[in-house]
């Protein structure tokens, strides 16, 4: 069992009005019982890029389907000042793109433009502006000649971003991505954080690939058993090797 | 309703629980089987079953509210069991006139509608009391020693293995499709009915495909682990001369009450 | 709700015990002969594949879509199931659904569990089967139209067979029970038949190789006639059951099970007009009849000019 | 698409008869038509760790699968000798113990417990053995208070975990691991390389992780398209830096 640390703050202000993501003292426990989520803090504001790490089980896919309303309402999360109540769950799905742990868990549609359309179609947009939306999801990840592919035929990382793309052609203005590294091979893996760099917007990606976080996140959090342990700059909280050890992580030069 | 709802079985060292699930069954079917038997408003007898309904719950020690609470699974059926009330057979007791139809509800009709309605209580009662106390595993093994058609019993059981794995993959199916019904320009959403009904169709394709696809390499993974046709427990499941004691005692007792409603 | 308890799982104590084993002898003997040929036909590896299947049919039932002020369709899967699996294992695994639909969440009853097992997987499979059979090797677009009638008919047949169950059980007023139940299943049916046609049509785009790998098992014509024969008798059958409202009556006192001593005081019944259907029997039963026939004409129209396109 | 080099092969000797696992010229298409091995040679020394590494889509999940005749049977593979084929199936698969690279192929019961104690029972053990081997399996992936959790409720890397167990209790004479560190976090990840490190059986790992490849598998095999490309020293090919990026890799210090 992790040694229980005092929490590690460095840049949250305590108090985070108007901030694009505000989470206050979020708790959740799975029908079974077992407390997942125990309270959890967290301010992101708009444009930043934020890694969260921790060791298996510790709740950060549970979080993260939380930020958008999956997991049922919460008035502890704020998107935009908006709670994730339902009835403003249409809003808040247009405002966070959630990219599963898993690309299978996704796509749902038979052919690759039909479910990147799914999103855009869903909200009502006119044809034309689907296409051209499509169109361009499609590009940034450099799928375009996939558009009739079915999404059932193709690879783990072709999924992968294709997964990406459905959620970029909503337009998102945060994008949350649970593993995005994993299963993809080195050089699959390469292009994808390269992409990712290119993007403007407010990012927050669950990663065990501490090599992604210290090139892609200058600011990272560490959850262990449903809590917040650490919050603070990367290149900080990496350098502090008791308490990633304490986390079950580690530097990637380690 | 969550995954959870899968476990019917509640875990308890209780006499009820550890009775063979072949006895178990066979009082269970027995008890419904009784149920149906006995003549409309046979009260008193309806009481006696329900009695030893009580019985049996105090013995599984779930407590009277854990049947109770799930005893209505079947309400909605009593719309349709409503009309019997109307049965023309017995003496008038009110006329409805409802302008396009008039109702004539009677003295019989009104006495079958409730035999219905408790025969239906106690017998989902009863069929809860048998699978909280009774692993599903256990269960199948029972019908299969029952004379069950072993194909039957065989495909039962992977059905409840994969229950699980494919129920997930159904919640993951409409979590995705949940997390991209977005609307932010406040405009009319959600598309046709049509075209929701036919991206339903598409994952329900998808949800075959894959479950197709995903049996396949889990008979792999259960081959490669050194199964061969036929699935095995840790459980002895043997019938004790306990089991028969409680067997027979409650086959007699059933006996007595059809003896007592028919003569009534 | 993932396993509401739809109007066609009837639970224990609504048929009596006549009916409640009759089907369940009619069940044992279709399920013993769907047994013996899949043992012919199949191999090992089919037993693990129906169970998944079943785990499939139960799973698929679980997505539904909004339709209109917090309602939302559903899917039952019985003609899904006949039409990707064959009939006979669609018959397995549809077997294996409502018995653990019943065993396991209550949802039908055990004594009632052969009449459920045969409205919703015998019956279902026969007619989706069946009908699947008569246009498989047609134009795509007759087809995809036949599959859709063979879901939307195979949903009504299951209602209706379930309402003269519960008619000939005493537990129903077939004058009540017939409109309601058909009304709400014409319904559901609807959505059934896109939902299935969209599945059958995904799995064609993406594993045909499966759909034609489970049909080559079984040759022959006899499926398209039963499925046909069924859903003719369904589209007669139901407004003419629903015509008849004392038929109970007049069974309940032939067979004399419903009060033997009591005599059936017809005189002081007011005559019943049924809302919503014709004055006669035969006029009702004539308008069904145009009815499928016009569809089945259009059917017919649509695939004739998409195969002399083609 | 990856350039074609030449085979690189320095250790493989052209015969070899005797060893525990023998592959000549192995093809295989699936279903769909598509070649997905096309002519593998490998041969396996008792006691050797080899690791499988290559782009997605090149292979090596299929070859995998091979190994106990999932994909059904080959007299191109013997198994200590054996072929193949249906008639030794039961021997071969207590030889041969495969862990899927998708955790939720791999479980299928109900709880834990009942998982890892899949393969014991129907190997016929006696019950005492049975709880023994569980138990130890499950010691080894550190998941022992997790014995009656239900498996669909894990965390992913905790099914991963699960997943090597119940490979573990079989006591194989071959562990072939695909993917076995994805989607665990790094103190996991390290564990189960110390793990692995103190069993003294013949080991065949697929990887894109190419750290756990130079810490933990003495040889490598690099696949392309349903070829192998490279079989030799780790530290030699991992050296080649344009054999590597050819077919998508990279050393873990690039
Ligand atoms: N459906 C569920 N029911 C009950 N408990 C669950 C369920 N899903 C997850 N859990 C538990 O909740 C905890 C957090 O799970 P979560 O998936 O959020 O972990 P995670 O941080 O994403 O782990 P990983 O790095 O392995 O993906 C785990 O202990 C897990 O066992
Ligand atoms: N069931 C299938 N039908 C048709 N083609 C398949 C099937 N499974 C895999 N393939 C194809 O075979 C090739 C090899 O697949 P395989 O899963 O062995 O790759 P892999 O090396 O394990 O890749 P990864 O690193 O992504 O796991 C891929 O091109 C894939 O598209
Ligand atoms: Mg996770
Ligand atoms: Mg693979």
């Amino acid at each position: 069992m992790p040694v229980k640390h005092q929490a590690v703050h460095d840049i949250r202000t305590p108090l985070c009005e108007g901030e694009i993501l505000q989470v206050q003292d979020l708790e959740f426990a799975y029908p079974s019982g077992y407390a997942a989520l125990r309270g959890i803090d967290l301010c992101i504001r708009e444009g930043e890029r934020v890694a969260l790490v921790g060791p298996n089980g510790a709740g950060k896919s549970t979080l993260m389907l939380h930020l958008n309303g999956i997991l049922g309402q919460s008035k502890a999360i704020l998107i935009a000042g908006l709670p994730v109540i339902p009835e403003n769950y249409p809003v808040i799905r247009a405002l966070v793109g959630l990219v599963f742990q898993n690309p299978d868990d996704q796509l749902f549609s038979p052919t690759v433009f039909e479910d990147v359309a799914f999103g855009p179609l869903h909200m009502g947009l006119s044809e034309e502006e689907i296409y051209q939306r499509v169109e361009e999801a499609l590009a940034a990840v450099q799928m375009s000649e996939f558009e009739d592919h079915l999404c059932y035929h193709l690879s783990m990382g072709q999924k992968k971003r294709v997964a990406i793309a459905t959620v970029l052609a909503m337009r998102p203005k945060i994008l949350v991505l649970d593993e995005p590294s994993a299963g993809l091979d080195p050089r699959a893996r390469r292009s994808l954080i390269q992409f990712l760099d290119t993007l403007p917007i407010t990012m927050l990606a669950a990663t065990h690939d501490m090599r992604l976080v210290e090139d892609l996140f200058p600011r990272m959090v560490i959850m262990d058993e449903g809590e917040i342990v650490a919050d603070g700059l990367t290149s900080r909280l990496m350098a502090n090797d008791s308490l990633l050890k304490a986390h079950g992580l580690e530097s990637s030069r380690a | 309703m969550h995954v959870d709802a899968f476990n019917q079985y509640h875990a308890g060292e209780s006499l009820i629980h550890h009775l063979d699930a072949r006895a178990k069954v066979v009082v269970a079917i027995s008890f419904i089987f009784s149920n149906a038997l006995l003549p409309d408003g046979s009260w008193v007898t309806f009481t006696l079953a329900w009695m030893f309904l009580l019985l049996a719950n105090e013995l599984s020690g779930l407590g009277l509210g854990f049947t109770l609470k799930r005893s209505f699974v079947a309400l909605p059926f009593a719309l349709v069991a409503g009309s019997a009330i109307f049965s023309p057979l017995g003496e008038p007791l009110a006329v409805w006139d409802l302008g396009f139809m008039t109702l004539i509800p009677t003295d019989a009709g009104v006495r079958r509608f409730f035999s219905v309605l408790i025969r239906s209580w106690l017998s989902v009662q009863m069929a809860i009391l048998l699978v909280a106390t009774t692993p599903f595993p256990d269960l199948i093994h029972a019908l299969e020693h029952l004379r069950a058609p072993r194909v039957l019993t065989t495909i039962i059981a992977f059905l409840y293995r994969y229950l699980f794995i494919l129920t997930d993959e159904a919640r993951r199916l409409l979590r995705a499709r949940e997390s991209r019904s977005a609307n932010l320009s406040g405009r009319k959403h959600g598309g046709t009915l049509w075209w929701r009904a036919k991206v339903t169709g598409n994952m329900v394709g998808q949800l075959f495909i894959r479950s197709y696809e995903r049996s396949d390499r889990i008979y792999k993974a259960m081959l490669s682990r050194g199964y061969a046709g036929h699935l095995r427990t840790l459980n002895p499941h043997i019938m004790r001369r306990f089991d028969w004691l409680i067997l027979i005692l409650s086959l007699t007792f059933l006996l007595l009450v059809q003896f007592l409603g028919w003569i009534q | 709700m993932l396993f509401s308890p739809t109007p066609l799982h009837i639970p224990d104590g609504f048929l009596n015990l006549v009916i409640s084993l009759l089907f369940w002898a009619l069940t044992m003997a279709m399920v013993g002969l769907a047994i013996s040929k899949t043992n012919k036909t199949l191999g090992e590896r089919q037993i693990p594949l129906m169970g998944v299947m079943a785990a499939f049919i139960f799973a698929a039932q679980m997505l539904n879509f909004p339709v209109a002020g917090g309602t939302s369709g559903h899917f039952l899967g019985g003609a899904l199931a006949a039409i990707v699996l064959g009939p006979w294992a669609g018959i397995l695994t549809m077997t294996a659904v409502v018995a653990v639909q019943g065993l396991l969440f209550q949802d039908g009853g055990l004594l009632v569990m052969g009449a459920n097992i045969f409205n919703m997987g015998i019956l279902t499979a026969a007619i989706g089967f069946g009908l699947y059979r008569a246009v498989r090797n047609r134009p795509r677009a007759l087809r995809l139209g036949g599959i859709g009638v063979a879901a939307w008919l195979s949903t009504i047949a299951a209602a209706l067979i379930t309402s003269l169950q519960l008619w000939l059980s005493g537990t129903s007023r077939l004058e009540i029970v017939i409109p309601a139940m058909l009304g709400v299943h014409a319904l559901i049916g609807f959505g059934e038949a896109v939902i299935t046609v969209a599945a059958v049509a995904f799995i064609e785009q993406t594993r045909p190789d499966l759909l034609r790998a489970e049909n080559s098992a079984n040759g022959k014509w006899g499926w398209a006639v039963a499925g046909m024969g069924i859903s003719l008798l369904v589209v007669l059958i139901s407004p003419l059951a629903s015509a008849k409202p004392d038929g109970l009556e007049r069974i309940a006192e032939d067979l004399g099970f419903i009060n033997a001593g009591r005599s059936a005081p017809y005189e002081i019944l007011p005559d019943y007009t049924v809302p919503l259907l014709g004055e006669t029997a035969l006029s009702t039963i004539l308008a069904g009849a145009i009815g499928a026939l016009f569809v089945l004409g259009i059917l017919i129209l649509v695939g004739r000019r998409m195969s002399s396109r083609a």
